[in-house]
């Protein structure tokens, strides 16, 4: 094995004398995020900034002749831990590669580097008149990380959450992969898929397991100039789900999230709200923060009195004016005649959350970073048939009570995903229990809500988190089998994020 | 407050990353706004890096000093930016805005730590620190030329007399002579508007903001403690002040060391603003210049003073005053807060050239601002740029109007 | 005719689109069924069209160069319907060839199993016993010389032998020598006689059409019949031959021109004369006849010939008849599986199909299974018996006898 | 009395047994007439005939399992075949072995109209589904290939569709694969045991697409669940033909970008007589037919549940076709089989019609529609063919439409290879084709047929290796359809 500072001589002669270090003050600000509890923080050995892919190349030859780890990050805005070196090794910090390369709107396409921000590539794009699908992660998270992991988007019910063309892929071996239009020299461009088997899916959903994914070519679409934000009540949630099936077979609304609300009668307080509404109650704080005590009870009782046991809320984006006026129309009879409440203006004027987003569902931006304001985001998410949504909704409250926490006390959101097939819904249950307070009784929590929901049968993780991971590996058969096989054929001294994905 | 009291705000950091570029709908761009981050690139020089060094030094896992760690610790301009980002959108931010403070209290934190541990601060702090101790400013300028500019101005002595305003000049200000024109003017339009205003001359001492965000508390204590002791026996009901620096420090500061709630601290800018509004003074000249306007972060986010200065320009006749794509709470700094244009130069220089570029954006003539810090460092910086810019103080602005 | 080389470029022109595998959805209620009885009950490749076509070029290529029992089993099970000759000919290359020869993959098969007789591979036992039955008793089924005319005996048929008439009706040698199908020729003769047509039979002179024996693969035994056929049709002076037998109607539409000059005489299938008739208010149908029926298109005057309306037309003539088309009907009617022999020598090849067809004909909810061949007739009635079905089997000719 | 014909063969041996122990007497066999049917197709000139060592019928996956497992342990070459139409060749055995014929393993599973899925085996053919699917008032993805095609193999091979440039072309979902080892690999929500259904792609990484895109080179697929589209009760079409190619391409460029159209397809003359009703041709005369025929025609066809939302895509799209240019009004009515565009059929049969259908198709941006058509048309003249008879050009824009993804096919359609020097004419043609079509730069080509494969090969640089390498892991012993791919 080297010695730490041959290994330190030689990044930084690669990189240059600035862009590799070892100082611990460097290392200690890679060391952890808010997800501690189910990925322990560690100190990376090294911090290396890459700005190309030679260099890239040249690291991870190194990385694999000597096993050491090597930890992609772009800029590890992910606050799941998936970038903390749980087994030391270098950190990769492409933040500084944050070219977009191209921009071609006769293509609608961009073609980016990992540090490329959403914020940054929804800037870009709107000189051209043009949009990427924009992430409702906060703009700061990496656009090419949030596409390659499969993100959620404004258009997530119209356009799905496969947005990557084509990408190209250092390997350990320092090989350069080039997936979608199969790098046939010279090829018409990086961008869409060719023939023969496409690797571009077998890199996705994968946290730099398989390799450092080093360019990325993603779809582009027209700038929406029309954009209508809905937020619709039920009281029969089966109902609500019947109506929602059909809009979404009907191929009409751009983004659809629905879940049940909690009791609203018992809301005296804004605590009180916070800790019933969750996630939706952040910016709706922000909002009341000035307002009086009193003011702020007034305004409780005002949307306790309106507020149904089921919602349906999104927005419908077109850039042609007709269309988008008879997809509103199509839209609101279907959810009006299931017995549907529009309760948008009156959202608008008491809470406002949902209507945080407008703006951002058109061009995006951070509205949804509300969410980390208390310091911790933890989320079981998964992908399930929508017409399950009870069954789940109910399996979460009945272990909330076995636990004794407040069976009311999170929200079961679901947002649909196109292309429908199989009603296929993310759904995310937001744990409020802060781990600092009770760390092991969030982790018996979620340790028996992951074996409920195998047991009771989902299509998929939404991402592979560490806290969902072990229990699933026993159910994958030889699926998992065959990902280790591919994982060891990419990744033999298993460098690559060890310990993230699979092993 | 201790470091250690920082424990839960320092570990609630998400490393969202928000506060290392404005929202891009406000400013138009994706553009970064922390000095330090944007110019050494790694995590450390971040936010989110620093609030895991300070969870890192309280909990002992960082327990020797190092030129990474003082070059990360000092290189901070403490600009306040990533705290305003903060407070909206994430977990540091919320706390920090219900304990009322922002993570500027959170650095000088460190920084007192850092003394006390003796991992810093740098050799050109300890000159500041000496100058302080020795000639009550930072410049080692004597006494006696404090109250040199003031001569023939009409300006009471306030440590016999007594007056409604106190000036509150700054050692910037009075050892600078290239910033002599910011006292000046000022004497001027407060003698136009007939107010009642007197100096402290010799007596004046250094607010001892400086001293603060080095991390020599003991010596701020000392020096806020004999100055509101003179503010409160000169009997004055107003301080007004030029420089922006000793501005946030009166506001923020002292109130923690005695109690300052009997004097009202108002910026130089607010006090002209008010004089125009009464109508006490009044605009004659015209002055065709097309100006933009930066925000000193000392009375700016520190203090939320963005509208007086430019009300100012407003209603100057003939002006034209363009926005510079970072401004308000998303400018950019100029680079030479918290003893950065001595310590670390080369910082103040970069940061200040790029806020030079970002003002011949706006194809204006004349960058004007109203802070001794930011006049020092800017002018540097245009010099260094070669730029054509000219950079002037607001008051001068205000002086070529009367 | 032609030699089987003569199909080599034909043959090795199929593109194995499988065309002839499964009907088009849009003319079979949008239903994607069989067409190919032996290919539905084989299943391999070799027993479809494509596979016969590669088969072919495999025997003049040399490549299969011995005969084996499945060679036998490929080529004789084939009923010789001509659905997947009719649907290669829509769009695909082999089926395209054989329109612009003005011919079908029917010649095709006929000339492969003259081939396999001229290389000794074939025909089967069952086949050898029909061509002798012709050689020595001028019908496939053994019976007299002397029964031929019994039928006729006091039904007003002149002997054309000696008489002359308009119209010589041909019986069949199916028709006469099966005592079940009586009544077809009676009834025929009924009707005639009510038209006042002047018609005659050629009683003992009638012989076998000679199609079957074409079709197992004897082609000089054909040669000689219908050279002896034409020849006595000419003497006989008769301007029109009806004939109640849809394979002798087809051998001597399709085949018969090839070997002599028929001198104009028009041959018509019992349906088309009787469907004249009505057009011409020679006969008119009185009795009220209350049945719901679905007609089965013989292949031999449907798809060889195109003779699709003219049984219709006569049904829905009979008063009180309320007439249901089976799913695959017309031109992509399911074969009876009666065809080239396949009763005598394949009889589960003709019984599956039959019973295939059966099904069909319940489908519709109709009492009586209608059609016009003597093939047909035996295979569907003995079909309707191995699958019980409560179906009742009538040759169109006995429902107009019920209205007359 | 039933006559019991024997399949009794010289080459008979102990694999036959055992595939005839696992499989059933009748349905696996060696002898000459059975496997003559699996010998060829009309590819010969590219693909030289082959027999195959045996042929067996399987009807469900046991069976594929026992028999793949065997093969691999005997290295004998496995050649999956679902109905075996695809005129290239791709099924056949051309290093012998076993042909796997799973025409009969031909059950729809679940048509399952709340989850929009329907799960079939490999013998379903596109007639057979669409037929099915329309009971409940539901389609697949309609192929434009014959409706005899297996739909299976079709999704699988990533073909194209009567709604291509609306629907895309990736319709499986998730599928069952049996790897050379015997191994079941589920893919897509599949995989994970207790799955609500087979009907969704899970998370992590996606392996259904590996097993696409290649002719059974990775494993036998036995099982796939597709995605279902509600069945279009209203359609129109906008179809203009035009003598210079331009203004197709800009229409059909402005009408992808509007995302209005379910199908576009810009088709030059030479291709479009092969759609018209033969008996039209022939009565008319090509001639005259030729005359009547714009040099290129664009057909958009707009096909919806919803009536208004059809109307107001219709008015976009005749609005964006008047700005482009005033071309000849060209009622798809005339066009005759075309209308069976909503319910698949056998119209494309008719590009057969000359016996051989010489193909390239590739994808590319739609911008270089012209260079393509140059480059076919002078190579086309450099070997003897006429540009204005023989060399046409079909371009099909695809979604998604980022990169202006379009199916290109260049074909010659005239060519008899049966007449040495007509084979002798194709094939230099092909091989000068590929090269200029490589230089004038592509993204991939539609399908690994084989005269473009091995010329691709060292094109494709590292990532052509990577695949060989996943090749070797899922199939060491290279049985799974030899020759036919990467190796």
């Amino acid at each position: 094995m080297l010695s730490e500072e041959s290994i330190l001589k030689t990044l930084q002669h690669i990189v240059g004398v600035e862009g590799a270090t070892n100082d611990t003050p460097d290392l200690i600000a890679y060391s952890r995020d808010q997800n501690w509890l189910f990925v322990p923080p560690q100190k990376p050995d090294f911090v290396v900034k890459v700005r190309d892919k030679n260099q890239i190349r040249e690291i991870l030859r190194l990385a694999n002749r000597y096993k050491l780890p090597v930890v992609p990050l772009a800029t590890g805005v992910n606050v799941r831990g998936l970038c903390i070196p749980t087994q030391g090794g270098i950190v990769l910090d492409m933040r500084e590669m944050n070219q977009i390369l191209e921009i071609s709107p006769s293509m609608m396409t961009a073609t980016i580097q990992p540090g490329v921000t959403a914020g940054q590539l929804s800037v870009e794009c709107m000189k051209y008149g043009l949009s990427p699908n924009n992430t409702s992660a906060p703009d700061t998270v990496s656009a090419f990380a949030n596409y390659l992991l499969r993100g959620l988007y404004f258009t997530h019910s119209s356009e799905g959450d496969d947005h990557i063309l084509s990408m190209e892929i250092v390997l350990p071996s320092g090989e350069i992969i080039k997936t979608g239009s199969s790098g046939i020299k010279p090829t018409a461009g990086p961008y869409a898929r060719g023939g023969g088997p496409n690797l571009t899916g077998l890199f996705q959903g994968v946290p730099g397991a398989f390799g450092v994914v080093t360019e990325m070519t993603v779809k582009l679409r027209p700038y929406p100039k029309h954009v209508w934000v809905y937020f619709f009540g039920f009281d029969d949630i089966d109902k609500e789900i019947e109506a929602i099936d059909e809009v979404m077979k009907l191929k009409i609304p751009t983004q659809l999230t629905m879940g049940t609300l909690p009791d609203m009668s018992k809301m005296r307080s804004l605590d009180d709200f916070t800790a019933l509404m969750g996630l939706m109650a952040e910016r709706m704080e922000q909002n009341l923060s000035e307002s009086s005590a009193d003011q702020v009870a007034e305004r409780m009782k005002q949307m306790a009195a309106v507020f149904p046991k089921a919602f349906v809320g999104g927005c419908i984006l077109d850039d042609f004016k007709d269309r988008f006026t008879l997809y509103k129309k199509t839209l609101r009879k279907t959810f009006m005649e299931a017995g549907g409440r529009d309760l948008s203006s009156i959202i608008k004027t008491t809470g406002g959350f949902f209507f945080f987003y407008e703006d951002d569902m058109q061009s995006g931006g951070r509205a949804d970073a509300t969410m980390l304001r208390r310091g911790y985001y933890h989320a079981l998410a998964f992908y399930g048939p929508l017409n399950r949504y009870k069954e789940y909704d109910q399996m979460f409250k009945d272990v909330a009570v076995k636990h004794d926490l407040d069976p009311e006390g999170a929200l079961l959101g679901g947002i649909t995903c196109a292309p429908w097939h199989g009603q296929q819904t993310y759904l995310e249950r937001s744990v409020l229990v802060d781990p600092n307070e009770n760390p092991e009784g969030l982790k018996i929590y979620t340790k028996e809500c992951v074996e409920n929901l195998l047991d009771m049968g989902i299509y998929g993780w939404f991402r592979p988190y560490a806290d969902t991971l072990d229990a699933t590996l026993e159910r994958w058969g030889a699926t998992g089998e065959f990902l280790k096989k591919i994982k060891m054929l990419v990744d033999p001294n298993s460098i690559m994020n060890p310990g993230r994905f699979i092993f | 407050m201790d470091l250690e009291d920082w424990h839960d705000v320092a570990s609630s950091c998400m490393h969202c990353r928000i506060c290392v570029n404005p929202e891009f709908h406000e400013v138009g761009g994706w553009v970064p706004i922390c000095p330090r981050g944007n110019k050494f690139k790694m995590e450390t020089f971040y936010a989110p890096g620093t609030f895991e060094l300070i969870r890192a030094i309280i909990e002992g896992e960082l327990t020797e000093n190092s030129p990474k760690l003082q070059k990360a610790v000092y290189s901070c301009t403490m600009c306040g930016a990533c705290s305003a980002l903060c407070e909206i959108y994430s977990a540091p931010g919320a706390k920090v805005k219900r304990m009322g403070k922002t993570f500027v209290d959170m650095y000088i934190d460190l920084r007192t730590e850092m003394m006390k541990r003796g991992w810093g601060p740098l050799e050109p702090h300890n000159a500041i620190l000496k100058n302080i101790a020795n000639t009550d400013n930072a410049w080692g300028g004597t006494r006696g030329d404090r109250e040199r500019w003031a001569k023939g101005l009409g300006a009471k002595d306030l440590n016999k007399e007594s007056a409604d305003v106190l000036y509150f000049a700054g050692c910037t200000a009075t050892y600078d002579p290239k910033l002599k024109g910011m006292m000046t003017t000022a004497a001027e339009i407060f003698n136009r508007a007939g107010v009642d205003w007197g100096i402290l001359g010799k007596n004046e001492k250094c607010c001892a903001g400086p001293s603060l965000r080095i991390g020599d508390r003991d010596q701020f204590k000392a020096y806020a403690e004999e100055n509101i002791e003179l503010f409160k026996k000169s009997g004055v009901k107003t301080i007004v002040t030029s420089c922006a620096g000793c501005y946030s420090t009166f506001v923020k500061e002292y109130p923690e060391v005695a109690d300052m709630s009997h004097i009202k601290v108002v910026h130089v800018s607010e006090f002209i603003s008010r004089l125009l509004k009464s109508g006490d003074i009044t605009f004659s000249k015209e002055v065709p210049m097309k100006v933009t306007y930066h925000d000193p972060c000392h009375i700016g986010r520190y203090c939320g003073v963005y509208d007086a200065p430019r009300d100012i320009l407003g209603l100057v006749p003939g002006i034209e005053l363009r926005e510079m794509m970072q401004n308000r709470q998303n400018s950019w700094c100029c680079g030479a807060g918290a003893g950065m244009k001595t310590a670390l130069p080369d910082v103040a220089s970069e940061t200040g050239v790029r806020r030079v570029k970002q003002a011949e954006a706006t194809g204006a003539e004349v960058l004007v601002s109203s802070c001794p810090f930011c006049a020092q460092n800017l002018t540097d910086s245009i010099k260094e740029a070669d730029s054509e810019l000219k950079f002037m103080d607001l008051t001068q602005i205000v002086a070529m109007a009367l | 005719m032609m030699e089987l080389e003569e199909w080599y470029n034909v043959v090795s022109s199929c593109v194995h689109c499988r065309a002839c595998t499964s009907s088009d959805i849009h003319m079979t209620g949008d239903e994607n069924l069989p067409i190919c009885p032996k290919g539905n009950m084989f299943k391999m490749e070799s027993f479809f069209a494509c596979g016969a076509h590669e088969i072919i070029r495999a025997m003049i290529e040399g490549e299969i160069n011995e005969n084996s029992e499945r060679l036998q089993h490929v080529i004789y099970s084939c009923t010789m319907c001509g659905y997947c000759s009719y649907h290669c000919e829509l769009y695909s290359p082999p089926g395209q060839k054989c329109k612009k020869m003005g011919k079908t993959f029917v010649d095709i098969w006929q000339d492969l199993r003259a081939d396999m007789m001229k290389r000794g591979w074939g025909p089967l036992e069952a086949h050898n016993a029909i061509l002798k039955n012709i050689a020595n008793t001028d019908n496939a089924w053994g019976g007299t010389r002397g029964d031929r005319e019994r039928w006729a005996k006091g039904l007003g048929a002149k002997d054309l032998n000696k008489e002359s008439a308009d119209v010589l009706y041909f019986a069949g040698c199916t028709t006469t020598y099966d005592p079940k199908l009586k009544a077809m020729m009676t009834t025929a003769a009924e009707v005639f006689n009510k038209a006042g047509v002047s018609w005659g039979i050629l009683g003992k002179n009638e012989k076998c059409c000679a199609g079957p024996s074409l079709r197992v693969g004897d082609r000089d035994q054909f040669k000689a019949y219908a050279g002896e056929n034409i020849e006595l049709f000419k003497k006989s002076g008769v301007k029109t031959i009806v004939t109640s037998c849809a394979g002798c109607y087809s051998t001597f539409k399709n085949e018969y021109p090839a070997i002599a000059e028929m001198d104009g005489i028009e041959v018509l299938h019992v349906t088309e004369f009787i469907a004249r008739l009505i057009k011409e208010k020679k006969i008119e149908f009185t009795k009220e006849v209350p049945m719901k029926v679905t007609y089965h298109d013989p292949c031999h005057i449907g798809r060889y010939v195109g003779v699709f309306e003219e049984p219709r037309t006569i049904l829905r003539a009979v008063p009180g008849v309320e007439v249901r088309e089976m799913i695959q009907n017309k031109r992509n009617s399911w074969c009876c599986g009666a065809g080239a022999g396949m009763r005598t020598a394949l009889p589960d090849v003709a019984s599956e199909t039959g019973q295939h067809r059966i099904k069909q004909a319940e489908d519709t909810g109709a009492e009586v299974l209608v059609s016009s061949c003597p093939f047909c007739a035996q295979n569907l009635m003995d079909a309707i018996k191995e699958s019980d079905s409560d179906l009742k089997f009538m040759d169109i000719t006995e429902i107009l006898a019920q209205a007359l | 009395m039933s006559t019991e014909f024997s399949m009794k063969t010289a080459n008979e041996d102990a694999v036959l047994n055992t595939l005839r122990q696992i499989v059933g007497p009748t349905n696996a066999t060696s002898h000459i007439v059975d496997l003559v049917a699996y010998e060829k197709d009309q590819n010969w000139p590219f693909v030289n005939p082959h027999l195959p060592d045996y042929v067996v019928k399987v009807h469900n996956k046991k069976e594929v399992r026992e028999i793949v497992r065997f093969a691999n342990r005997n290295k004998i070459p496995i050649v999956p075949l679902a109905a075996g139409i695809n005129v290239r060749g791709l099924c056949i055995p051309t290093q012998g072995g076993i042909v796997l014929d799973m025409r009969d393993m031909n059950k729809i599973l679940e048509v399952n109209t709340e989850m929009m899925t329907v799960t079939i085996q490999p013998g379903v053919t596109s007639a057979q589904l669409s037929a099915a699917c329309r009971k409940y008032g539901v389609r697949p993805a309609l192929t434009s290939a014959p409706d005899m095609a297996s739909i299976f193999a079709n999704y699988l091979l990533i073909g194209l569709y009567h709604s291509s440039s609306s629907d895309g072309n990736f319709h499986i979902l998730s599928m069952e694969v049996v790897l050379a080892s015997g191994e079941i690999l589920k893919t897509g929500s599949r995989g994970l045991v207790g799955a609500p259904g087979p009907h969704a792609r899970g998370g992590g990484p996606g392996l259904t697409e590996l097993f696409m895109g290649s002719p059974g080179s990775f494993g036998v697929v036995t099982e796939m669940t597709a995605k279902l589209y509600p069945d279009p009760k209203f359609n129109a079409g906008v179809a203009y033909g035009y003598d210079e190619w331009e203004p197709a391409v800009e229409v059909s460029t402005k009408l992808m970008d509007a995302r209005v159209a379910t199908q576009i397809d810009i088709i030059d003359d030479n291709l479009l007589i092969t759609f018209l009703p033969t008996e039209m041709v022939d009565r008319m005369g090509e001639e005259a037919v030729r005359k009547m025929l714009p040099k290129v025609v664009m057909i958009c066809t707009i096909t919806d549940t919803i009536k208004e939302r059809m109307e107001v895509n219709k008015k976009v799209a005749q609005g964006i076709c008047k700005d482009v240019t005033e071309g000849k009004n060209f009622g798809i009515a005339s066009m005759g089989g075309l209308g069976e565009l909503s319910s698949g059929g056998r119209i494309t049969t008719g590009m057969l019609q000359k016996g051989y259908y010489h193909c390239f198709a590739f994808y590319a941006p739609l911008n270089k529609c012209i260079d393509y058509r140059d480059i076919n048309y002078k190579t086309a003249e450099e070997h003897g063919y006429s540009a204005d008879y023989d060399a046409s050009l079909l371009a099909i824009p695809q979604a998604p439409w980022n990169g202006q993804l379009t199916y290109y096919e260049l074909e010659v359609l005239t060519c008899d290879p049966t007449d040495p020097a007509q084979l002798k004419q194709i094939q230099g043609y092909s091989e000068d084709l590929v090269q200029k079509i490589l230089d004038c730069g592509i993204y991939g080509w539609f399908r690994p047929y084989a005269e473009v494969i091995d010329v691709t090969i060292d094109r494709w640089g590292t990532t052509g290796e990577f695949i060989k390498r996943l090749k070797n892991l899922v199939d060491p012993n290279n049985i799974m359809n030899p020759g036919k791919f990467v190796y």
